[in-house]
C-alpha cells in the first residue's frame, strides 16, 4: 500500500477530484497549504509597500491506495492539474504499513477503499 | 461623446415627445394624508396671526425639517456598509476585496457624478437640459458642484426659500440615494467582472440613467403628470437598478462552476455574519430612505412610513424563512435575509399609502416571491446572481409598484394600471441603456476577468491583496 | 389555549385582586424634573398668549417629539443587530448561522406578535383585556394590526391628540423595545435549543409575557400606582428577559463539555471583533433605548439621561476590565464587554434620577457584580450560559431597579422597599410563566437537539450550512 | 505628582504670557456664515414680539439645537467602533483582541477622565484653573464629575440658559470627541506597546493634553483671539492626535519583521471586511462630528457641513483609489479608505467656510497626501504605523489647517500664516508633553512587550485569549 | 518507530484525546482536514439549491510512536472514534526513520515521547 | 530520498526558512497545527474560569529532499528553531519512494528541488 500526498493548485481541485472519481478514486483528504517552490512567489503591493509572497496557497491531498491504483492515480493527478506553467505541484509516494477502517477494525487492503 | 448623446437621447424620448414645462420645484409626495404642514398653514388662515410670529415659528420648523432629511441622508449613508457586507458575505473570500472596493467606490463616485451632473439632470426637469440641438448644455447640468460660495446664492441655498429643507440637504439626501443604484448592480455581477469596467458602468449609471429616469417622476416629468406613484423608489431606485443588474448578470454569464452540465451548483457565502449585519444596516438605512423620502418631518407621515416600513420587513423575513424551511426541510438565513430585503423594496413605493395590516400582506407577499424569483433566476434563467440582487430589487421592485394599485389610499384599477405603465417605462430604456453600455464595455475594455484570475479570486487578480491575511481557507470548494 | 388562558390569568392576579381601572393614558416619565414642556405650559399661564398661536408652536413643539421617538425607536432597532453580534462572537463558530437566524427571526416575530396583540395588552391597561369570563377579548387587543387606513382613525392616531408623538410612533418605539426582551434569552441558550422551540417561546414571551407585565408599571397598573420606578426597563425589560433566561438554560441543561467531573470548563468564542462591535452598537442603541424613554424630546431631560447612560457604562466597562485584571492577572475583554452592558443596564431604571457621580457609582458597582455573577452562575449554579446574559441583563436589572431606592433623586428606605417589590413581583410570574412554556415545549416538541447534532453544530443541523464556508476550523476545541 | 505639574506648566506658557483673561462661554463657531438664530433675532428686532411668544418659540427651538448636538454626540460615539474596526482589520490577527480592549477601554476611560478634569479644563478658559500657585486647583477642574443633582444647579445646567444646548449636552458631545484624540494613537502603536502604558498614556492625554491645548482656541484661549480658525478640530484633535501617535510610535519602534536589512516590509492586515465598515462607521460618525460641530440645529450650516463633509471624503477615496492603482498597477483598498479618511480629517477645520468645489479640492489634495505619506513615513522616516494614523490624522491635519487659509470663505495670506501658527502652536507642547510621557512610561514600566510576546502576539500574551478561537490562522506569515 | 495518522470525526477529537492520555500517549499534533471517503456526503439546500457536500471536515491526527505504543495506541483510537456509522475514519500507519528534538538535538526513541 | 516534517514555534517560521534559504532550500510546504507535547499547555482564563489550553499553536513544514540534503536541512531547522524552552517541537522523517512533478512529469531525483 502506499501514500500518496499531491500539492496541487487550489483552483484545480475539482478539476482532480473529478478525474479520480472517472478512475474510481473515492477517497481522500485534503488540507490547505502554503507552498514555495520553483514558482517563487510573486510581488505585491500592500499600502504601496512591495510584498514578496513566496508562501502561496496551495491545496494538500493525502489519498492512500493499494499498489495498482497508484499509477492510474498519478496519471489522473497529473493530467487535472498541469497547466504547464510553474507552481503546478508535485506528487510524494511513499510507503503505507498499515491501514485500519475505525468503524469496522478491518485493515489493510479491505480498509482502503 | 456621440454615443453618448445618442443614449441619452434614448432615454429622453418621452419626455420630447409631450413637450412637458416642468417646473423646478421640489417634489411634494405630502399629497395625499394631510400633514403638520398643511395644518400649520390652515391654522394661519383662520386667525390672523402676526406675520413676524408666524416666520419665527416657520423658521424653526423649517431647523426640524432639514435636520430630519440630513439625518435621513446620513441614516441612507450606512446602506453602504449593509450592501457592501451583504455582498462581500455572500460570496466567497477570494473576491472580497474587490466586492468592498466596489462598494466603497460606488460611494464616492457616486457622489461625485452626482454633484457633476446628476442632482440637475433629476431635478431641474429634463427638458433644460437637452437644449434645441438635442445636446447636453452642460451649464445647467453641472449646476450643484459649480456653485458659488459667495453670500447672494448662499442665502437662497441654505433658506427656506428653497424647499422645507436648503438645497444642499436635498442634495445630501438625493445623492445618497442615487448611489445605491450601482450598488445594486454589484451585487449581481460579484465574482467575475473587471473592476475598471463596473467603475465606468457605475459612473454613468449613476450620473446619467438614473437621474435622468428619475427625473420623469420626481423630477415631476411626464409619469408624474400621468399620475404614476412611487413613494421612495420601488421603480425607481430599485427596478432600474435590478435591470442594470440583470442585463449585465446576463451578459457577463454565469461565476466558473456555478453551472455544471447545466445543472445549477451552489456557490455558498464565506461569512454569515457579514451577511446578517448587513441586512441589517440596510433595514436601518431604509428607515431613513422611506422616513426621509416624506421630504419634512411631518409626524404625520414619518411615523406611518415608519411602520409600514418595519412591518414589511418583518413580514417579509418571517414569510421566506418559513417558506424555505417548507421547501427545503431546512430554514435558510441566506433566503430570511433576502425575504427582509425584499419585504422593504415592496413597500418603499406606498410606504406612506398603506395601513398596518396592508403593509404585512406586501411583506408577506415579497417573502413568497422572493424565495421563487431565487430559485427560477437560478435554475430557470440560469443568471447567475451570487446575492439574489435581482430577486430583491427588480422582482419586489415590480410588486410593490403594483402594489400600491392594489393596496392603500390609492387602490384602484386605473392606477393599478398606471402602475404597469410606469413599470415598463422604466424598463424598456434602462434595459437598453444598459445593454448599450455593457456591450460597448464588453467590445472595447471587456466586460470579465481572465478565467485564471476568477478562480485565483479577483482579490489577488485585480488588487494584489487578500482580505483575510492569515487565515487558513479553501479557495475553491 | 385553555392552558394559554390560565397563563394569562396567572399573569393577571395582581390586577384582578386590584381592581383599578388604569387608564389608557401613555407613561409619563418627566415627573420629577422639570422639563421643557412643562415651562411651556407654564409661560402660557402666566400672559396670555393667541391660542392660534400657541397651537402653532405646540404643532411645531410634537414634530420634534415625535421625530426624536421615532429616531430613538431606530437606534433601539440597532441594538438587534447588536445582540446578534455578541452572542454569535462569544459562542462557536458552529453555531452561528443559529444564532444570527434566531436573532434575525426574534426582530421579525417581535414586531408581528407586538402588533397582532402585545403593544394593546401592554398599554390601554389590562383589565379592558381579560373580560368578565376572564377570557381574551380579541377585539381590544388586536387594536393596532387591525387599525383602519380611512381618514378618521388616521387623524385621531397621527396627530398630537394621541400624546406628544403620534400613536404609530408609539408603537414604533415600544415594538423595537419589546423583541429585546426576548433576544436576552437567545444568548443563554445559545448552542444547544431546538429552533422551533426558540422561537415558539419567543412569540408567546414577546406577545404575552412581557406586554402584560409590562402594562404593571407603564400601561399604569398596579406597580405604578403604588410608586415603583422603572425608568426605561431594569426590571420590566431586562430582569424579565433575564428571568427567562434563566429558566430556559436551568430546563436545557449545559453544553456537553461545559462541565467535565462537575469542573466547569471555558468554551471561547469564535470573533472578539464580532462581540466588541456588538456591545458598542447595543451601547449606541441604549442611548435610544434611555434617551427615548423620556418619551419627548425635552432638554433638559433627554441630556440628564444621556450623559447618565453614558457615564455608567464607562465606569462599568472600566471596573469589569479591572477586577477581571486583579483576579484572573490578565484583563478579559469580555469581561470588559459585559461590564459595559452592565453598567447600561443597571443605570436603565434611573437614568433621569441619578447624579452625574451617581451614574458612575451605579456603572462602578455593575461592573464589580457582573464580574463575580459570571462566575458565581458558572462554577456555583453551574447553569451554562454561553454569553453571560443571566449576569448582564437579570442580576445587574436587579442592581438598577433598587439603586433607584439608594441613589438620585427618589431615594429612600420606602422607596427602596417599593423597588424591592417590583422585583419580586416581576420575577414570580416571569419564572412561572417560563417554566409553563418552557416544560411544554419539552414535554411536546423538545427543548433540546440530539447530542450528535450539538455537537456537529446547530448551523449543520438545524439549517444545513456554514458561517464561514471556505474557512478551515475547528469545530471541537 | 511634582512632574505632572511641570508638564502642565509647559502646556500653559502662552496663557500665562498673555494673561487673557477668557470667557467661559461655548465657542460659537457660526461667525461667517448667517445662521437661522441670527435671523431670528433680526426678525425679533425688526417688529415688536410679544416676549412671551418669542420665549415659546425660542424654547422650542432650544430643543432642536439640543436634540441635534446629543444625536450628534452618538454619531460621534459610533466613530469609535470604527476605530476599533479599522485598526483591528489592518493589523495581524495575533493582536485583535488588544487592539478592541485597548479601543474599548479609551472609550471608558476617556468619558471618565473627561468628567473628571478634562471638561472644565477646556471650557472655563485654562487660567481658572492655574491659580497664582501655579498649581492646578482641583475644585474648578473637577466640576463635571460633582455637579450637585439639586434642583438649583439643574435649572442652570438643564435650561437655555447655558447656550443653544444644555451643559449635559455640550458634555456628552465634547466628551465622544475628546475620546477620539487617544485612539488614534491607538492604531499607530498597535501590535507592541504595552497594554497598561498605552492606557496610562491614554488617560492623561485625554485628561490634561488635549483639553488644555483645545482651551487655546475653543475655551476661547489665546489662539482663538489670534483669528486661528479650526471648525471642527483638523489641528486641535486630528493633528494632536497624530503627533501623539508619531511620538510614541517612534519611541516604540517598528514591529519585529518591519524592517528586513532596512527595507521596509508590508505587513498586511488580517480583514478587509473589518477595516471597510469600520472606514464607514467613521465616515457615519464623521458627519456628526462636523455637523454637531455647528453646534447648533442651524438649517444654512449644517447643511452646508454636511456636504462639504461628504464631498471631501469621496473626493479623497477616489483620488487615493487612482493614485496607488497609478503608481503600484493595482488598486489598493486600504489606501482607497485612507484616502476616505484622509479628505474627511482635511475638511473638518473649514467644513462651513468652503464651497461645494473646494471641498472636493481639498479632499482630491487629502488623497494624494495620504498616499505619498503613507509611502515617505514607511520609507524614509521607518517609522511603522500599522494603520496609517500619523498620514490621515498629523499630516492631513496640518492640510486641512492650512486650507483655510487658502480656500473657502476665510482665505486669505494672513490667515494663512494664522492657521501656521497655529499648527506649530500645537505641534511644540504636544511633542513635547508626549515625549515626556512616553519617556517616563519608558524608563518605569516600560512600553514596549517582551519580543517573544510580541512574536506570539499580544492577544496571548496580555490577555490570554484568542480573537479567533477555533479558526486555522498563520499568526507569522 | 512508526508516524500513525488518523482521520477521525471533529467531534471526537476530545474523546480520543481523553483515551490516549490514559495510555499515556501525549503527545500528538492535530489539524483540521476535508475528507472524502464511504460516506458519501449529504445533499444541503443553499438558498433553493441543492448542494452536494461531499469533502466533509475531520481531524487529522499525527503520533509518533515507538514500535510498542502502536497497537495501544491504535486500540485507543478506534475505541474512542467509533460511533459503528461510515465516516468514522481511517488509520494510517507508516515507518518512521528518524525523530529529532529540535530543543536538545536527542533523536529518535528518546526524542518521540 | 527523504520526507520531512518538522514541527515548529510558529513564530520561528520566518527564522527557518533564512535558514533553510542560507542552505539552499528553497522548497518546501506550510500548514498549520495544533501540537500537544512536553509542552503541557498553558492555563489562561476566558471570562473568569481556567481554561487550559493543551492544544497549541505549531507550525508544520513539509519537505521533500535528496538523501544528501538532509542532514543540513535538520541542522539549519534546529539551529534556527531552537530557543531551548520546551515546545520548540520535532522533526520527523520517513522515507519517499517516488516524487513526480505534475508540470513536467519528471521523477525523482530531478523532480525534487
Ligand atoms: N521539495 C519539496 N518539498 C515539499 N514541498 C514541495 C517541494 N517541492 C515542491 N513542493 C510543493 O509543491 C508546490 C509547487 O512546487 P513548484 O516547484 O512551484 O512546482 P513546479 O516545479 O511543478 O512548477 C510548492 O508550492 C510546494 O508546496
Ligand atoms: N484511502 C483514503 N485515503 C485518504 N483518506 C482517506 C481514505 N479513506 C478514508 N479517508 C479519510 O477517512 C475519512 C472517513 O472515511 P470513510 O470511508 O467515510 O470512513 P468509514 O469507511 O470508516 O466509514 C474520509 O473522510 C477521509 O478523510
Ligand atoms: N510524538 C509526537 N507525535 C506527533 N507530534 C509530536 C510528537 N512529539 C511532539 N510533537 C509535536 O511537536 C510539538 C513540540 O513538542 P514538545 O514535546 O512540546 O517539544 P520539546 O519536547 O522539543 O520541548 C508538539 O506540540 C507537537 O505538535
Amino acid at each position: 500500500m502506499k501514500l500518496l500526498i499531491a500539492y496541487i493548485q487550489p483552483e484545480k481541485l475539482n478539476a482532480v477530484k473529478q478525474a479520480l472519481y472517472e478512475k474510481s478514486i473515492f477517497k481522500m483528504s485534503v488540507t490547505t497549504a502554503l507552498g514555495c517552490g520553483q514558482q517563487k512567489g510573486f510581488h505585491e503591493h500592500y499600502r504601496g509597500t512591495e510584498i514578496e509572497v513566496n508562501l502561496l496557497k496551495k491545496t494538500r491531498i493525502e489519498i492512500a491506495l493499494n499498489d495498482e491504483f497508484v499509477q492510474p492515480t498519478v496519471d489522473a493527478i497529473c493530467s487535472a492539474a498541469r497547466t504547464g506553467s510553474i507552481g503546478d505541484g508535485k506528487i510524494f509516494i511513499i510507503t503505507l504499513d498499515e491501514c485500519i477502517r475505525i468503524r469496522t477494525g478491518e485493515t489493510n487492503g479491505d480498509a482502503i477503499g | 461623446m456621440l454615443l453618448l448623446t445618442a443614449l441619452v437621447a434614448v432615454l429622453a424620448w418621452p419626455t420630447l415627445a409631450q413637450n412637458d414645462t416642468n417646473t423646478a420645484d421640489p417634489p411634494d409626495t405630502a399629497e395625499v394624508v394631510e400633514g403638520e404642514a398643511a395644518e400649520l398653514a390652515e391654522a394661519a388662515e383662520d386667525v390672523v396671526i402676526d406675520p413676524a410670529v408666524e416666520d419665527m415659528v416657520l423658521d424653526v420648523k423649517f431647523m426640524i425639517d432639514n435636520l430630519w432629511i440630513l439625518l435621513a441622508g446620513c441614516m441612507v449613508f450606512l446602506m453602504h456598509p449593509g450592501f457592501a457586507c451583504v455582498e462581500s458575505g455572500l460570496t466567497r473570500s477570494k473576491n472580497t476585496v474587490n466586492i468592498l472596493f466596489k462598494n466603497t467606490m460606488i460611494v464616492c463616485i457616486g457622489l461625485m457624478t452626482y454633484a457633476i451632473c446628476g442632482f440637475n439632470l433629476m431635478y431641474p426637469g429634463f427638458d433644460e437640459v437637452v437644449g434645441i440641438a438635442g445636446v447636453l448644455d452642460i451649464g445647467a447640468v453641472s449646476g450643484f458642484i459649480t456653485v458659488a460660495g459667495d453670500q447672494a446664492s448662499q442665502d437662497a441655498n441654505l433658506t427656506k426659500a428653497y424647499a422645507d429643507y436648503t438645497w444642499y440637504a436635498d442634495f445630501f439626501f438625493q445623492a445618497m440615494f442615487a448611489a445605491t443604484a450601482a450598488t445594486i448592480v454589484s451585487g449581481a455581477v460579484a465574482g467575475r467582472i473587471k473592476l475598471s469596467s463596473f467603475l465606468i458602468f457605475s459612473a454613468v449609471f449613476v450620473g446619467l440613467c438614473y437621474p435622468i429616469l428619475g427625473s420623469w417622476k420626481w423630477g415631476e416629468g411626464w409619469l408624474h403628470t400621468r399620475g404614476f406613484y412611487d413613494f421612495a423608489g420601488s421603480t425607481l431606485v430599485h427596478s432600474v437598478g435590478g435591470w442594470g443588474a440583470l442585463v449585465i448578470a446576463f451578459l457577463l454569464g454565469p461565476r466558473i462552476g456555478k453551472y455544471v452540465n447545466g445543472k445549477a451548483k451552489a456557490i455558498p457565502g464565506h461569512s454569515m455574519p457579514l451577511a446578517a449585519v448587513g441586512v441589517f444596516l440596510l433595514w436601518f438605512g431604509w428607515f431613513g430612505f422611506n422616513g426621509g423620502s416624506v421630504l419634512s418631518a411631518d409626524a404625520a407621515l414619518v411615523s406611518l412610513v415608519m411602520v409600514t416600513t418595519a412591518m414589511a420587513a418583518a413580514a417579509g423575513g418571517f414569510t421566506a424563512a418559513m417558506v424555505s424551511w417548507v421547501m427545503d426541510k431546512k430554514p435558510d438565513l441566506s433566503m430570511a435575509l433576502n425575504g427582509i430585503l425584499g419585504g422593504l423594496v415592496g413597500i418603499t413605493a406606498g410606504a406612506d399609502q398603506m395601513a398596518v395590516w396592508e403593509a404585512v400582506v406586501i411583506g408577506v407577499v415579497a417573502g413568497v416571491i422572493v424565495y421563487f424569483a431565487v430559485i427560477g433566476i437560478d435554475r430557470f434563467l440560469k443568471i447567475d446572481d451570487p446575492v439574489g440582487a435581482i430577486s430583491v430589487h427588480l422582482v419586489c421592485g415590480i410588486w410593490g409598484t403594483l402594489a400600491v394599485g392594489i393596496f392603500g389610499a390609492m387602490a384602484g384599477v386605473s392606477q393599478f394600471f398606471t402602475q404597469l405603465l410606469g413599470v415598463v417605462a422604466y424598463a424598456i430604456p434602462t434595459v437598453i441603456f444598459c445593454f448599450a453600455v455593457g456591450y460597448i464595455l464588453k467590445a472595447t475594455i471587456g466586460l470579465r476577468v481572465e478565467e485564471v484570475e476568477e478562480q485565483q479570486g479577483l482579490d489577488i487578480g485585480e488588487h494584489g491583496m487578500e482580505a483575510y491575511s492569515g487565515f487558513q481557507t479553501f479557495s475553491n470548494v
